[in-house]
């Protein structure tokens, strides 16, 4: 009697285990997809692996489009994206950690020399003041800038805004926006401590469309009707204007590799700079070199 | 049919307890190691507690985070401490048939909310209204990170009240109404006196759970590094510190000062389980 | 004490428990009210079939499968890791250790429980890029370092729960086995472990359930905002409530955030599911698992 | 007594944390007679069981000192020496709790334990063993239905048996039997008081009692262990033979 029981159980021990193989099974030949014709894209069928991209956030969107497309075509490759900003990509990628490290300024000679980085700007960028579209404050001198990020001016009546105090919000220091910024706006002047800290552009702007008091700095292609752009000395950060010069808080937007870039690396680099890549670039509301 | 020798047996068993205690001490060693430079250029790891943060001027000192954990971690103590105690009289004490049980299963299941969810709310839920209210900041602040946290450390803090009054041996409590005493009076005489080391261990480990949180000082607080002037101002912890600059250039101080960081949590949390293991087993001593 | 002080004690006390109540109904409530509309299929399989993104034909984009997947594998390899070091080190601290080497312990389990969790991340994050610079250039901060780190995170909950249970078994069931004639370790396999099981195993849940949580850890030690399906254990990946803690502080559009929300009643219904079942585990008896015939 | 000796402890001196338990015990057993020890409680009887299969090693804080001496195969052993095996002493001296502690599994597992402890794999073995041990036990005819049933279901004075069915199926040369009807009613208990008198045949065995007028029943020797300090008082009765 007893073995019988036994047996039973076994049998049901084996059906577990017979479907977890097949789950298992289903999991790794599943994975073999069919692809789709898709001209510039082509050339990523017979790749796979795992290609890994770091650094500068306002890169993020464009970097997400031109992975979906590529694991689109080929479900064998897996392209991950972090954010850190610049300064962390330039690491990241100096060290090896990942193929690909952005960043939303030019590296230094030094750090290219260290880490015998090549880099690739695909775009051209500004960095746009923002504030809440309720506020009616659209226009700030350099000095009124300086004044309120140093926190000298800390009511938004001192500069023709209501009588409320002024939220500052920064980047972190690894943020190549926030050096562009602080060298082309600020003048490398101080930002206020009390200034709050958000992680990337995409959290600047959800930030400052939150706090109708904020007021903050974001890649021009992060800007869009949640929030309201700042003209900075006469000048509003559109893509006309940095396009044309006037606007100039503006950056290059770069992807920098250890050394010269080969296999899905240089293949996810070449695709930016072809006119469907430099249309995702666009369509982000970044300016295409081209 | 296993048939391990005993004393092999008994090796199996320590190998993996070994193991356990060594990433413990492990722990502490990597964030020696890697804050070391740091350290050694301080001058002194007490220096460095209370240097404030200028990297401007050199500067790496993690003072303004230990004022910025210390201030949201008792404050939400603050909050949390009497609305537990409540809860837990209510629980334990009043003891109501339906809303008792009711209430204890709600703090049960709030263990298993997890903290990014508190977070998020916050964000959505608690920072505008925070905004509004005051009329002050962006609404990231102190008080929204604490008001937070106290939810988030409540049920730590409930379980173990109720707990601890639940382990007054009833015989005190029949002695006390034998006398006349009423449920208040019972309470406040019986068993909060003899219940008060697992109360207070209660508040002790419910304030390690508020400092070491990260997600809610992360989300809410702001981040700003200054020393809080206000509740209404903004301030980062010694943990979103940590999460905010680990992906910086590793060889900078900036990023040595999270180690610096971890080695002060560490020895928090080395503190707060001394003091709580003091208070407890002498507290079964007694018994 | 009056009956005014009474009286105001007991009220205190009411006040008290229906703030908590109310507050937390109004958590739960906000998540459901804004985020119920956003709970289908869509929210988690994106533009995919959903049969072709569970035979991983296809990839999943603006969908939560594969913070889903992540999260999942996740819980498998850090309770996988952890278990086992767990429930040994339970059993000895319960079984084997004795007098100051017990208190010792004890004491380093105390501390393992009490760091915080961004403060185990970051030694996995310090281990990751030791690892790196010194032996291998394959490792990075990944799904497996992340698993490492969270098996030390929920290794004092196995520990707990392994021990207490055993612990709290009566002096007759220890002995039944040992006055058979039976060996320690016979007695620790096919009695005390077995008669412990509920509470070993409420524990293993609670573990999972914490791994399944947290974000701090996740986040110092490979988590991104977008990987798709993790390809290999040395892959960085996507996780549930990394995903919402992305989603609060960027979301770009009202769609976007709105999965966040989605993302979130996801999250509390799994780790509410867990905790309710190691409750009520906890009070089950499970043992005709182990006693089959 | 004119049965030959089975057992003999010397010099015995028991405490736990410091506090004695027994003090100086020498006693004698018998072989195939059932020995009540009597005494008031707190004296250690259970403890004194418990040095004869040294399962008081498990107890925390429990300290021993004197010499136990059981005869096997013709001689004499110490059972305290560093080369004797704990499991075969374990085996070869079977014990019955005060209350009876079936573990949490069927009936047939119950039983089978000490065999698959032993490590004795063979089924029909097994399963035959089981069959005279429930016999011997009395409770082969209640329980040969339902051998799968769990032993929690069985009734108090059932569990009682299963346990003492569980003692005797690696024949045992001594039981130790440890006040085992105080949980039980009357009817029960004398369905156990029949079991060990049968059992006597078998092997030495030993038995705490509360009941005088149990004592009188069942044994051929009686030992009362006294608070007294220094010396346990021990008293030798000639059974009154049942009719």
């Amino acid at each position: 009697m007893s073995e019988r029981i036994s047996k039973r159980v076994s049998i049901i021990k084996m059906k577990k285990i017979t479907t977890v193989l097949l789950i298992m099974a289903c999991l790794i030949l599943g994975s073999a997809g069919e692809g789709v014709q898709a001209g510039a894209l082509d050339s990523f069928k017979d790749e796979k692996g795992v290609l890994k991209i770091a650094g500068g956030t306002a890169h993020i969107p464009v970097m997400q489009e031109v992975a979906k497309r590529i694991m689109e075509i080929n479900p064998e490759i897996q392209i991950t994206i972090a954010g850190g900003g610049s300064g962390v990509g330039i690491k990241q990628v100096g060290e090896g950690l990942v193929q690909i490290g952005n960043s939303g300024r030019k590296p230094t000679d030094e750090e290219i020399q260290k880490y015998n980085l090549k880099m690739f700007q695909w775009a051209l960028d500004g960095v746009g003041i923002i504030v809440h579209p309720d506020n009616k404050v659209r226009n700030l001198t350099k000095a009124q800038v300086i004044d309120i990020f140093s926190g000298k001016i800390d009511n938004w009546k001192l500069v023709g805004g209501p009588d409320k105090g002024i939220n500052v919000y920064t980047r972190d220091e690894a943020s190549g926006t926030r050096e562009v910024f602080w060298e082309k706006a600020l003048d490398k002047g101080a930002i206020s401590p009390k200034a709050n800290f958000v992680a990337s552009n995409g959290a600047m702007k959800s930030a400052i469309s939150k706090d109708p008091y904020g007021i903050g700095y974001v890649s021009v292609g992060h800007i869009d009707e949640t929030v309201a752009p700042v003209a900075f000395d006469g000048v509003l950060p559109t893509l006309d204007n940095v396009k044309q010069g006037k606007y100039t808080i503006s950056r290059g937007l770069y992807s920098n590799t250890k050394g010269e870039p080969s296999g899905l690396t240089k293949k996810f680099i070449d695709y930016l700079f072809t006119p469907e890549g430099q249309k995702i670039v666009e369509s982000n509301g970044f300016i295409s070199i081209k | 049919m296993i048939n391990i020798p005993e004393k092999a047996a008994e090796k199996l068993f320590l190998l993996p307890t070994v193991i356990s205690i060594a990433i413990t001490i492990g722990i502490f060693g990597f964030m020696l190691l890697l804050g070391l430079p740091l350290i050694i250029r301080g001058g002194h790891f007490l220096n460095l507690l209370a240097q404030s943060w200028a990297p401007g001027s050199g500067l790496y000192g993690i003072y303004p985070m230990i004022v910025g954990s210390l201030s949201i971690a008792s404050l939400s103590l603050v909050f949390a401490f009497p609305l537990s105690l409540g809860c837990s009289v209510l629980i334990s004490v009043v003891g109501h048939e339906v809303f008792g049980r009711f209430l204890r299963g709600v703090v049960q299941l709030m263990t298993g909310i997890p903290t990014v969810i508190y977070g998020f709310v916050g964000v959505f839920l608690l920072v505008p209204r925070i905004r509004e209210i005051f009329q002050r900041g962006s609404g990231m602040c102190i008080l929204s990170a604490s008001l937070m946290l106290a939810v988030l450390i409540s049920p730590t803090m409930i379980l173990f009240f109720t707990d601890s009054f639940d382990h007054v041996p009833k015989s005190y409590g029949q002695a006390a109404e034998a006398l006349g005493a009423s449920k208040g009076q019972k309470f406040l005489y019986v068993t909060l006196p003899c219940a008060w080391r697992g109360v207070l261990t209660g508040l002790i480990l419910a304030g390690g759970r508020a400092l070491g949180d990260t997600l809610i000082a992360l989300m809410l607080a702001g981040n700003a590094i200054q020393i809080p002037g206000s509740v209404l101002d903004s301030a980062r912890t010694l943990t979103s510190h940590i999460a905010l600059v680990f992906a910086a250039d590793y060889e900078s101080l900036e990023f040595k000062s999270i180690f610096a960081c971890g080695m002060s949590l560490y020895l928090l949390a080395t503190l707060l389980v001394l003091g709580a293991r003091g208070l407890w087993h002498r507290n079964e001593g007694e018994k | 004490m009056n009956r005014l002080g009474e009286k105001l004690l007991i009220a205190f006390s009411w006040i008290s428990g229906i703030t908590l109540v109310s507050v937390v109904f109004f958590i739960v409530g906000h998540l459901i009210f804004k985020g119920i509309r956003a709970i289908n299929l869509k929210l988690i399989f994106g533009e995919t079939r959903p049969l072709d993104a569970l035979l991983l034909r296809k990839q999943v984009f603006h969908g939560l499968f594969p913070a889903m997947m992540g999260t999942f594998l996740l819980v498998v390899l850090s309770v996988g890791l952890a278990a086992p070091v767990g429930l040994a080190s339970g059993i000895y601290l319960a079984e084997y250790a004795q007098g100051k080497v017990r208190k010792i312990v004890n004491f380093f389990f105390d501390i393992l429980a009490t760091i915080p969790s961004i403060v185990i991340g970051l030694t996995g994050f310090s281990v990751a890029v030791f690892l790196h610079q010194h032996y291998s250039k394959q490792i990075y901060p990944c799904l497996l370092i992340s698993s490492l780190s969270l098996s030390f995170l929920v290794l004092p909950y196995i520990i707990r729960s392994t021990q207490v249970s055993l612990e709290s078994l009566p002096l007759n069931t220890r002995l039944t086995a040992l006055a058979l004639g039976g060996t320690r370790v016979q007695n620790i396999l096919y009695v005390l472990v077995p008669q412990s099981l509920s509470g070993i195993l409420s524990g293993l849940i609670l573990a999972i359930g914490r791994c399944a949580e947290d974000t701090a850890v996740i986040m110092l030690t490979g988590v991104v905002a977008t990987a798709g399906l993790p390809r290999s254990v040395l892959a960085p990946y996507e996780a549930l409530p990394f995903y919402i803690y992305y989603i609060s502080s960027e979301y770009s559009s009202p769609e976007e955030l709105l999965t966040g929300y989605g993302a979130s009643i996801i999250l509390l219904i799994i780790c509410m599911t867990l905790f309710l079942f190691a409750f009520i585990v906890k009070r089950r008896i499970i043992w005709q698992t182990f006693y089959h015939l | 007594m004119n049965k030959p000796v089975k057992i003999r402890t010397t010099n015995l001196c028991f405490s736990y944390y410091n506090h004695p338990v027994l003090q100086d015990v020498t006693l004698q057993f018998f072989e195939n007679s059932l020995t009540a020890i009597v005494g008031p409680s707190g004296v250690g009887k259970s403890t004194f069981l418990m040095t004869l299969n040294r399962l008081w090693e498990e107890i925390p804080g429990a300290r021993m000192k004197g010499r136990i001496e059981i005869k096997f195969n013709g001689s004499f052993h110490d059972i305290y020496a560093r080369s004797y095996s704990l499991p075969q002493l374990r085996r070869a001296v079977g014990m019955v709790f005060q209350v009876p502690n079936p573990l949490p599994m069927s009936i047939f597992k119950n039983i089978a334990l000490p065999l698959k402890l032993a490590g004795i794999r063979d089924r029909s073995l097994i399963s035959y063993k089981v069959e005279q041990a429930l016999k011997r036990a009395y409770l082969w005819e209640e329980v040969k239905d339902r051998l799968t049933d769990s032993a929690l279901k069985l009734s108090g004075g059932q569990q009682q048996r299963l346990c003492i069915a569980r003692a005797l199926i690696l024949e045992p040369e001594v039981l130790l039997v440890d006040e085992p009807t105080s949980s039980l009613d009357g009817k029960a208990a004398s369905v156990i008081e029949e079991l060990l008198l049968s059992l006597r045949e078998h092997c030495t065995i030993l038995a705490v009692s509360h009941y005088w007028d149990q004592v009188k029943r069942i044994a051929d020797v009686v030992v009362e262990l006294s608070n007294s300090h220094h010396q346990s008082n021990i008293y030798h009765h000639q059974k009154p033979q049942p009719v």
